[in-house]
């Protein structure tokens, strides 16, 4: 399974210059009225000239973008052990539940009752997450972690406003966080503060307790964090939080770590975000869409975005009239076709099922980390870890060869690479994450292959990979020449 | 549990290997208190069979097979059946962010044929790889435009804004310091420019216009941009419905500085309002200053044309709290949708589709003039506007539901004093005979 | 577009050797009620052991066959000329047609109106299949080409019996056929007899006089030949054939040369087979399934296979009492959910559309013909070729190249090869049917590769495909020590 | 025309390096009488969006919501939604016969694979790649017989045979010199192996024997297999509902030479019949005597393995008239359909399965029984059986749809003179609940 082969993969133009003219790919529906030319309706000022859009057959269509697929590696290609970012199966009954034609068709804003089945879905879904999580309220607003982030973090500052608690402008991050964290901060204007990790890789307590003070809203943290650990004091970091009057955002990319086992809300957190795309099985798209739902306690539930949902008299209906509501942050209600997936997860695998994915998420990740350990530089040791592992290339940089010679190294071999260079709290990090939905077998697969590799010279790999359609990119010359769109040769 | 591949005896080699003795020792690191001692509160598992019947009977309380003029900000489109095989297809589905240039190739050049597509679409010198959806979009573009113009404090909005996307960007200024004007519509439909026109100084950050308003109104974005020489506030253009510009000048042609789009009008499904799709385009010199993920052209070390992610400087992964936005995951299977979409629509597919939209809402203002109905607005629209009910429009549309028709959007949903507006929106998908049924009905109320 | 580049595809065990075990990739529906033990109901000597299927869970699977299916050419991938198979693009749209619910559950046993629609719509097929061959009725029955061959041989046969003329046992059959004819000739215990092409791949009208006797119930041909070629005494050739009592069966393969331009019927064929999944773009499915309706004249319709549709008080019914017929050739009635896609895409085309369908088939053809003539010997070249052209060998064989060389050639740079060594009229033969959904830019592409092909040595072409996820595959070792299937080892 | 890639100005150019001027003038080699004047009398090119709406129409006839008990050679199988986007993957779907090895080799591996899940499920040696379907395949296997043993020339069928096959084999055989002969069912259902037995002699060509007959009842195969003993008749197994080979003794273990299963039964849609899937297998000693395609295990240049079609010498395209069968294209995706089904269901999900339709019928019996209705068989049943009903089937088949079920098959549609017959089958998609329902609309009819 990981060897690589040659394949049917052809290069393949861009769109714009494939031969076109005169054609189009798509027959609109009849038209029962003679078309008016825009010219009669509208002012000549308004009008522009056609854009210049391809003009292909639909068979040129289909297989431009077939060609392009080819150059893909997905799940369901091959193993992608990328850190932070769950890469597990993705249920095709989850895509035809999405696309059932009452979901697929549904309008926001349409009259009463239409709606009833994908809100009877939509609350249901709350009501597990809330429950997954130990939480008191959730909302599905939230398009993607990221958002989520952000919707909580402007939850946290609605909530000291609302209490005339206006100095409170700093966040706390610990230095392992994701990007997104400190950024999600900055984009409702509050000042990340960094919180250094201790030698274990974890909250430095003392730390903590210097910097949180009256300035600060609260911390914005990850559990597991993103070295792979469970942060052991994570309800004395809450306590002290709260005593000092803050409170705890939690990033809840991991909990594909703890679903079933334990739960965010029982640790102390006030609000945190779910990764559907991550947790929940919805597929990652290349990028997205993913949902970012969040859920929180019920001192921060006045604030949630509008509308939320509430049952009466067996219907489940939308209330507006929230006047301390944060107010809308998109919208329409969520990513509605990436909850129906979610939904449909949650309700396969049931609280069993739930609970299974994480301990065998967890067993997978310590396999991982049993075969390659002694190779492989373990920056922090002291716990098992749960759902990922951290290396770094320390020993392997002893022969000059980095996390990067093996990422590529991996590519070659038919994997995708870890998560590299992240979290930032080490060297040449390489976070693998297999996820609940790898057998045994591509474990080993990949840890051979690994170990392998990790024995080469920077000599042998830096020429790879040599099997993709295209050999290693260079991403200095993208940067320094921005071409970000194909121009028409003049 | 038929997605997880390892069986009981494999579990055990594997947990012996890593030195315990059941998968739960390894969750020793969490504190005993916070160990759940008993099953989640969520139902047993469900067959594949039990849940598609149920999501099945869940998704029928939406009737389908009515004609609908909803639309308001998302819009009913004819999806050709070759889109979806496509974007379904895994090597799209089930990969992510093509962190990894030489794997992901195919995600990488779809991205910059995007790019490509929407800066041909709009006249604009950039486009992004995607953003959430419009409404969060549109407070992207006006925190980029502080970026730009850091002395800028006072945003200007047109009331013709879609209320939802006012309503998010409100939410996004609300903890900061910028304060944002409404500028009233004229009694025509068409944002007040006299109005505008006063509010812009040295403070004025940027002019947020929505070109084919809320209500249906196409605005006069000339005068608009004409108005806002000589100022340093910003042209931002909005636009949901963008197959508006199959037929309008581009925001590229009309100086436009930023460009805000609503992608689901491009041929993705309305699913409810999402997934959806956020399309931000600007002007060169800002480039560095985009939110948002870009592919762009390199070479590979074979010295042949190759695509990566690029500018990422900007990006929260490695900027950190000085990232130009916080987006991570994005929207780009829906942007490859709407690539798609455009590809086979074509250059003369756009053009007929915009002039058949405005087809069918010019003959419905003209059937609805004709049979004595109130229009709300006399500006010129492409194919929504708003129709002045004699009556109370909720109790209506709810009574015209049950006779088959999903009539319209009911203003008051946004507006708690307006009782009698109806949005109607108009596409490919309705028909004259549709139309005529409409206005049958609509004629009962005289 | 034609320059192979390497891919994303890796090796891939057999199902069988992936480690599996106690699992199973499907939930059942649950049952409510109590599972029976089947050693309750069914006597012991009845029950087998449980058979030694694979056990893996539903990522192993998807993620298999995903890889599996990464080592195949297609035609959404890429050129595929194969002649005398019409590897034209499948619509999308008639997939989705085809896997409409009512359309995908529909019982053929289910009570009196629950088919109406369907039924509508094969009867709707048959009148189009009527109108486009110019015969009179139609059977949907036959489920693909060859299959149409035997049934309508079996309705000469019938024919000819039921009119007491049992001496009619043989069959002509130009030496350009098929291979399918003479063998579906013979399962209705016709015997074959060849009829040799004349100088210009036509038929020899001496020849056929010579043969046609009073035990010679017909002529089965091709028309336009496999030769690409039209039977431009085809009126001939049918009077002659019905002048001596014998009946005319066309071989309707290569429809995609006719519909909209002739008709066979008008040129005096009493029987002949559509294929759904050439001419009327049903995709190939790697084999199938196809579907092979059948025409014919009035004088054959009493023995069509039972039963038939007819339209009474604007419904369409089944007459089930057909004394004359031959039967039923196969349970039902035909690959329904293959014709369903055959009817959207008549449906779509419309009379225009077939008609564009069939002039840019065949001037793409002759397009390819003309880049080619020249460096490639053309056997036949009395008159511009059909849908297809037929090249040999010969100029490159006086360097030693053979058409399998080229065939080996063209996969390395990306092309499908055409058909090779058929029909065995001509010594190497190569058979290029380009089919109108194919653009002059790919035609250029295929065309500058094939002549670049042309002027290579045999040395160098002999170690192609290098590409490909396997090389030369050893097709001998194959037929000399055949092994069908996977074996445990022991 | 959305399918056609060249514009007219190509189209124009490519005329030109051709030589003529318009696209006609390439039919010039057809007679001018031949070529039609006008437009074939076929309806105007349509919308994609307008045939889908009149396809739905079309198909929403079937009431696909209704419990069904329709079975009798075509059975409801759940479908895991894991099969469909496999199997339409470009690369298998629209890919053809795998001529060239090097650029199929993902074809021929599932073939191989098809043809050892195969082999595994019925215990016999050798199985094809497909037959069209299981009727025309059964008398493929008779054909077949008559290659091994030329001097049979006496078909021995079972009434049990499912009529529809009888019928194909009898129009198969109708053009040659075969005798068939029809062994009766004795009262409990089973054939009458006494009236077989007084048969057998040196002309019996074969024996045809549908192990769960056409009314459900499970035959004694090891006594008909006993019973061929000593005589060089062929014992042809006929298996329309496969998955009854997840309880019952193989084939394989019985002796049959030729197994004819309808693939149907595992895990294809329904689809009024067709598509479905011939299943062939037999004896090794038989292999070149088969029809069919067949993928081998072989090498390539590298010396890896690697798979290519085999035995091609049988087939038609060498062989032409003495080829063991005219069979070309033939249900290859049905194929790789099945595989993947079965690859999914695995070992223990295919115990469970049949098991399952085992206990449902069960249940309809004792609960029919209890209720006084007459069962017309009394042999074992698997998942199917004959109610002797105390009304014309036909009507009250019709009735009941009315009143919501689909409640199986009126076999008076295969036998003029029965008209009290209905077979009933039961399988996964059903219920304990279905079937209580079924059974309270029988009541009434006591
Ligand atoms: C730890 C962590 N937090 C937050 C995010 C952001 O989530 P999203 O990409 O859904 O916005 C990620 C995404 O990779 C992550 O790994
Ligand atoms: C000329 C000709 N006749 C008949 C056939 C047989 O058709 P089918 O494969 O549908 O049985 C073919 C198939 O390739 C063919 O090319």
């Amino acid at each position: 399974m990981s060897v690589g082969k040659h394949g049917m993969v052809f290069s393949e133009p861009l769109l714009f210059e494939l031969k076109g003219g005169g054609k189009s790919g798509m027959d609109l529906p009849e038209l029962d009225l003679p078309l008016i030319d825009a010219a009669e309706l509208l002012p000549a000022e308004f009008l522009r000239e056609a854009a210049e859009l391809p003009e292909l057959s639909e068979p040129e269509v289909v297989r431009h973008f077939t060609r392009l697929s080819q150059w893909n590696y997905s799940v369901d290609g091959g193993f992608y052990p990328l850190g932070s970012c769950t890469m597990k199966y993705n249920p095709k009954v989850n895509e035809v539940a999405a696309s059932i034609e009452g979901f697929a068709n549904g309008h926001p804003y349409a009259p009463y009752g239409c709606n009833q089945g994908i809100k009877r879905l939509l609350f249901e879904f709350e009501q597990d997450l809330a429950e997954i999580s130990g939480m008191d309220a959730v909302s599905l607003h939230p398009a993607a972690g990221s958002h989520g982030e952000l919707t909580g973090m402007m939850l946290i500052r609605a909530y000291h406003l609302d209490r005339g608690d206006l100095k409170r402008t700093k966040v706390l991050i610990p230095d392992s966080a994701h990007g997104t964290n400190p950024s999600s901060a900055s984009v409702c204007h509050l000042e990340s503060v960094e919180l250094p990790s201790g030698p274990d890789g974890l909250i430095d307590m003392e730390a903590l307790d210097r910097l949180m003070d009256e300035n600060v809203a609260g911390i914005m943290l990850t559990n597991p964090n993103t070295c792979g650990l469970f942060e052991t004091n994570i309800e004395r970091v809450c306590q002290l939080v709260h005593e000092r009057g803050g409170l705890v955002y939690l990033d809840g990319a991991n909990m594909n770590a703890m679903v079933g086992v334990t739960r965010p809300g029982d640790m102390g957190a006030d609000v945190l975000h779910f990764n559907t795309h991550k947790t929940f099985s919805t597929p990652h798209g290349g990028g997205g869409p993913g949902a970012g739902p969040i859920g929180v306690k019920s001192l921060l539930e006045p604030y949630l975005p509008r509308p939320v949902l509430f049952e009466k008299d067996g219907r489940i209906e939308m209330d507006f009239d929230r006047p301390k509501s944060i107010g809308k942050v998109r919208s329409f209600y969520g990513s509605t076709g990436v909850l129906i997936r979610a939904w449909t997860y949650i309700k396969t695998l049931g609280a069993e099922g739930l609970r299974e994915m994480t301990l065998w998420a967890v067993t997978n990740a310590n396999y991982l980390k049993a075969r390659l350990a002694g190779d492989f530089h373990l920056p922090f040791d002291s716990q098992h870890c749960m759902h990922e592992v951290l290396l770094t290339d320390k020993f392997q940089q002893e022969r000059h060869v980095s996390t990067m010679d093996l990422a590529k190294g991996l590519i070659e071999a038919g994997f995708h690479p870890p998560t590299v260079y992240f979290p930032l709290v080490v060297s040449g990090a390489l976070l693998i994450e297999p996820t609940e939905t790898e057998s045994k077998e591509t474990l080993d697969h990949f840890a051979d292959a690994l170990l392998e590799l990790s024995k080469k010279s920077h000599e042998e790999l830096a020429e790879l990979p040599k099997m993709p359609p295209v050999g290693r990119v260079d991403e200095v010359l993208a940067n320094r020449k921005p071409i970000l769109r194909w121009q028409p040769e003049s | 549990m038929r997605y997880f591949p390892n069986d009981p005896q494999t579990r055990q080699e594997m947990l012996q290997r890593i030195g315990v003795s059941r998968p739960e020792d390894l969750f020793a690191a969490i504190p005993a208190n916070l160990q759940l001692t008993s099953l989640l509160n969520i139902s047993a598992p469900r067959s594949e069979y039990a849940l598609l019947k149920e999501l099945k009977a869940k998704a029928a309380s939406y009737p389908s097979e009515l004609p609908s003029f909803l639309g308001a900000g998302v819009y009913r489109r004819f999806i050709p059946s070759a889109i979806a095989p496509i974007v379904s297809r895994a090597e799209f589905l089930t990969a992510y962010t093509p962190y990894q240039p030489e794997v992901s190739q195919g995600t990488l050049q779809a991205m910059f044929e995007f790019q490509t597509m929407l800066s041909l679409l709009t006249g604009m010198e950039v486009a992004n790889a995607s953003m959430y959806e419009g409404a969060s979009a549109t407070a992207e573009a006006v925190m980029m435009a502080k970026r730009v113009y850091a002395k800028g404090s006072k945003v200007l909005v047109s009331a013709g804004l879609h209320p939802e996307y006012l309503e998010t960007l409100r939410t996004y200024l609300s903890f900061g310091d910028l304060e944002l004007v409404l500028i009233p519509l004229q009694a025509n439909g068409q944002t007040d420019l006299e109005a505008l026109k006063a509010q812009l100084d040295e403070t004025a950050l940027c002019s947020v216009l929505q070109r084919v308003n809320f209500y249906g109104v196409i605005e006069d974005a000339s005068a608009h941009a004409a108005l806002l020489e000589g100022f340093k506030a910003l042209n931002i253009e909005v636009l949901p419905e963008m197959t508006a510009l199959g037929l309008l000048k581009t925001p590229g042609e009309l100086g436009v500085d930023i460009f805000v789009g609503e992608g689901q009008s491009l041929g993705l499904p309305v699913s409810y309002g999402g997934p959806n799709l956020g399309v931000f385009a600007c002007k060169a010199e800002f480039m560095r200053k985009m939110p948002g993920r870009l592919s762009g052209m390199t070479e590979d070390s074979r010295g042949e044309r190759a695509f990566c992610l690029t500018l990422s400087t900007r990006e929260q992964h490695i900027r950190r709290e000085k990232a130009t936005s916080n987006i991570c995951s994005n929207q780009a299977l829906m942007a490859l949708w709407v690539t798609i979409y455009l590809s086979l629509l074509g250059k003369s597919g756009l053009r007929q589709l915009a002039q058949t939209n405005l087809t069918l809402a010019d003959y419905a203002r003209q059937q609805m003039g004709a049979a004595g109905l109130k229009l709300r607005y006399s500006g010129a629209v492409y194919n929504e506007f708003v129709l002045e009910l004699p009556c109370n429009a909720g109790l209506w549309v709810d009574k015209i539901q049950h006779e088959g028709l999903l009539a319209g959007v009911n203003l008051n949903r946004f507006n708690a004093e307006d009782e009698s507006g109806l949005l109607l929106s108009f596409t490919e998908l309705n028909s004259k005979q549709e139309i005529d049924l409409l206005v049958s009905k609509l004629k009962e109320l005289l």
